[in-house]
């Protein structure tokens, strides 16, 4: 695979990952079990979709076709994102927006931590940026793992249904296809095992510290996500998201 | 008069702030328990008309503005609830009050948004009639709530702004399509807007009171002068109309000539009976309703931590 | 109001009622509380989507621009939209779905026998077919409602909160502005004070049967759909809805 | 061997069907009470990957097909639930064993539908390969299911030429996006609709009882060698390809070459493990559990009428 068309690739991963977690997070404006909530919620999600313009730029400036990172946001089809399965999950209850978000923050430290040594001195920078902000995203979902595993009866069986639920989408989290493996190579994306194996180290601790089964290794994983094979969410998620654009084709402003 | 309540009344009297731990008379705290509760919710419900267009914002850029001024307005709703407990109420009672329907908000948010410009309107005109309120409410007379409204002003304007902002590129820049959308958005909120400032001065009883009492610093009717002879020439600078035919410059007042607001639709509207009000109340009762579990679990985590330090 | 805009204003109505209403139905495509249910909600579904296009098509030749009933359909923003805005409503639970079904269907098959005499031909072509359908849909959901309404006590309290939930929605249906009474003059719509009173009639008859206690007659009416002013709900259902013909608008056959 | 069950087999040998009232082995009653509750549950679930596109069908034609798609669909569940009553079976039982995940149902419903296209393929290939099982259905030896077969066969053909139009369609006349979508979509469908046929024959334990009794009428790899060799010169004439590398023809066999199917997928799916398995289940039981009062209220309603009437 040469090499410009795999960033190509990993940078809408990152891109995608973040923007469409963003936007699940958007959708529980005003639905959020506390005014905290709401605000450090709709924050995350600031984040997210800011990170994700800026891989969107880059991808696009690197792409060099005069699609802009609007572009790739609202005028790619499901089949054209390349976003981590887990993201595009609905928010169910507070237990699976928290786990979905545990286990992917988790993913995002590790990854922006790997990025912000990469030897893509663009992707470097986006990621050590992003990297202070996912800090905080990643210490306050551990957090809520915590306080609904060891809270009461209710919420750590919540909470337990929740991480068997999402579990199924942890194995793309941490298994490396061609992409990741050949950006490694190029010292550009981390270390792929070493990210399965920081991934698999938080996640036991905190899981563990919250009181909860740990699931089992060889549990079967549904995958496909980073390669363009989403799950029948997606599809719905983008019809939302991208109605204006798609259906006032002649704006160019907003 | 008691000596407390002289003493009181001097203080307002020489705009010195009353702070938490001063005395007041009963009714004073009453009424701002009120008002800033109304003031709290109305920032937490306002955030329903935005999300409902947070998740189809047609470009990154206005996609996060949105985001950052719904997060604000949960800041401002927390902020309030603050101050508003530094009055003694609490704010699981006042939320409940909201929930059955016993506790108003700022009746704007019981129209519904129906096209994107609603989030440049909505910044324009809601925002913009808010903060002139506020901004007088910047001197009001209890030290919490005169501080909240400080900040709060400072963000608001912000937000008037970028909404007046997204208005006037998408009247330079847009398709027919889009200034329609603008003209659509603005004669839909143009009266609820006006009717933000409440009754008139001749139906406004608990006036008085406030005034003396300097929560309220000017009436209704002039804010809502203040607020047209603000706005207008935005409008003609946007190149859009108002619904109102009467709208006119009046050498002799200095002042716009407005129509008659329809009383019937504000109170309607204030009685429960606008478009949203059922969906606002309900989408905020089931949030903390459907949470009841997940602050519970807060709540017992930790105790259960408090329990381990104390043993440790 | 010239009679042509008039015409296209109503046939709009008929037809983006009948389509959204359509829509809602095709929601709970595998979600019903039957089997039998699936089929008969489909089978009504189908109905309505059939009789959509014909009003479109019929629409769409009077508008004379070149645009088809799927132009019509798919390529209108929610402020271009004139349907009642009951048909918009969320399908709730099983109570809510037959009251808005029975609310619109009352509407639906007295308009339709007023339309089957009307003096525009095409109309009452389409409405003396359309009518055979609706027949049996208004036989159903007033079925319905006398079920839930007279069955157990947890559904009697469903159908009334169903009944109260919609009722402000009704007004909409007996409230005649300047395109119907225009088109009633001419003698293309039916009399506008008939239906209300026959509306009236059947949906007291029913609802009395039904153990249901009626709404206050003066009660607040929310009105605007069939003049273009709708729900926050339309958007939705359209951005959906519209996904495939705004996202691929070189396709010209699917 | 006892008189009762010579009798049965010689009817079953000389081809007459066995009716409800005849008499006949417990161990052919089981195993078409699990056949049949199958194939009713396969329609059922069948309507779910199917009901994901139906509320986006990109046309009013396109709509209407895939309305009336799925109103047959329900319809053949009903159709096959009744049969399955005459054999004794309680529907309520069956759909409970469903939604425990003891009973089964095509495993083909487990995958997702994930573009426009998948409504023709699942059409033509998912259909096509179900026609290829019921058309020898129709032979089988009990009546009411060999009954439902002809009736359900015949609507299924015409389903799947519909879904075939809609690929040929967009082939013919598609922009080059939509023919990567059909292209796309057999990529994805192939291999699942090939295990719709079930194990090999030699991991197909129950097979030779059913051989025997009629209620099967050809081995799994015979049906699936049918339904390549039909399926093959269609695709061709599509013009697209299938994810198959070995897919050739055999002049010697006369027949197609294939290559091995996943196993390993096919027993995950089977197991519970295939992308959808969950969410099948959790939908239709959400259905049936939410229905429960709606269900209630009908029958004492209908009990409420019959005192009426009996008092009348």
């Amino acid at each position: 695979m040469d090499q410009q068309h795999a960033l190509q690739e990993y940078l809408l991963r990152l891109g995608d990952s973040s923007m469409i977690l963003g936007q699940r997070l958007c959708e529980l404006c005003g639905k959020a079990p506390a005014v905290e909530e709401e605000m450090a919620l709709m924050n995350v999600a600031l984040d997210l979709v800011g990170q994700a313009r800026n891989w969107y730029e880059y991808a696009a400036e690197l792409e060099g076709k005069g699609r802009s990172a609007d572009d790739l946001a609202f005028r790619r089809d499901a089949h054209e994102y390349r976003n981590l399965l887990m993201v595009e999950q609905p928010n169910g209850d507070y237990a699976v927006t928290m786990a979905r978000q545990f286990f992917y923050d988790t993913w995002h430290y590790f990854t922006l931590q790997g990025l912000a040594n990469s030897a893509d001195e663009r992707i470097a920078g986006i990621a050590s940026k992003a990297l202070k902000e996912v800090t905080y995203h990643l210490r306050r979902s551990a957090e809520w793992i915590k306080r609904l595993g060891d809270g009461t009866e209710e919420s750590h069986q919540r909470m337990q249904d929740a991480v068997e639920l999402l579990w199924r989408f942890t194995g793309e989290l941490t298994t490396a296809d061609e992409v990741d493996t050949s950006l490694e190579a190029a010292g550009i994306a981390p270390n792929q095992q070493q990210l399965a194996s920081d991934w698999q180290g938080m996640v036991k601790e905190v899981l563990t510290e919250a009181t909860l089964e740990l699931q089992p290794e060889d549990a079967w994983m549904y995958m496909g996500g980073k390669q363009g094979t989403h799950t029948e969410h997606l599809g719905f998620i983008l019809a939302e998201m991208q109605f204006l654009p798609r259906a006032y084709p002649d704006a160019t402003t907003w | 008069m008691s000596p407390e309540e002289r003493n009181f009344q001097e203080k307002i009297d020489a705009e010195v702030k009353i702070e938490p731990k001063n005395w007041m008379p009963e009714a004073y705290r009453k009424t701002l328990i009120r008002q800033i509760s109304q003031h709290a919710h109305s920032e937490v419900v306002g955030m329903l008309p935005e999300g409902n267009w947070v998740t189809r914002a047609p470009t990154l850029k206005r996609k996060l503005q949105l985001m950052a001024k719904i997060q604000d307005e949960a800041g401002h709703g927390l902020y309030l609830y603050s101050a508003m407990e530094t009055l003694g109420a609490s704010r699981d009672e006042e939320i409940q009050k909201l929930h059955e329907g016993k506790a108003k908000y700022s009746s704007i948010f019981n129209y519904p948004t129906l096209n994107w410009a609603d989030m440049g309107t909505v910044g324009w005109l809601v925002d913009g009639a808010a903060i002139v309120n506020q901004v007088v409410l910047q001197r009001t007379s209890y030290g919490p709530y005169s501080r909240a409204m400080i900040r709060i002003c400072k963000e608001e304007s912000f937000h008037q702004r970028q909404g007046y902002q997204i208005l006037l590129d998408l009247m330079r820049e847009g398709t027919e399509e889009q200034k329609q959308m603008v003209q659509d958005s603005i004669n839909r909120l143009w009266w609820p807007s006006l009717m933000m400032f409440g009754p008139s001065d001749d139906q406004s009883p608990n006036s008085q009171q406030s005034m003396a009492w300097k929560i309220k610093r000017k009436s209704n009717d002039e804010l809502r002068q203040m607020f047209i002879d603000q706005t207008v020439p935005q409008l003609e600078f946007l190149g859009c109309t108002a619904p109102d035919p009467d709208l006119k410059w009046n050498e002799e007042r200095g002042h716009y000539d407005f129509g008659e607001i329809d009383w019937q639709e504000f109170y309607d509207v204030l009685k429960g009976n606008g478009p949203c009000n059922r969906e606002r109340i309900e989408t905020r009762k089931k949030a903390i309703d459907e949470g009841t579990w997940v602050r519970q679990a807060a709540k017992a985590y930790a105790e259960k931590q408090q329990q381990k330090q104390q043993a440790a």
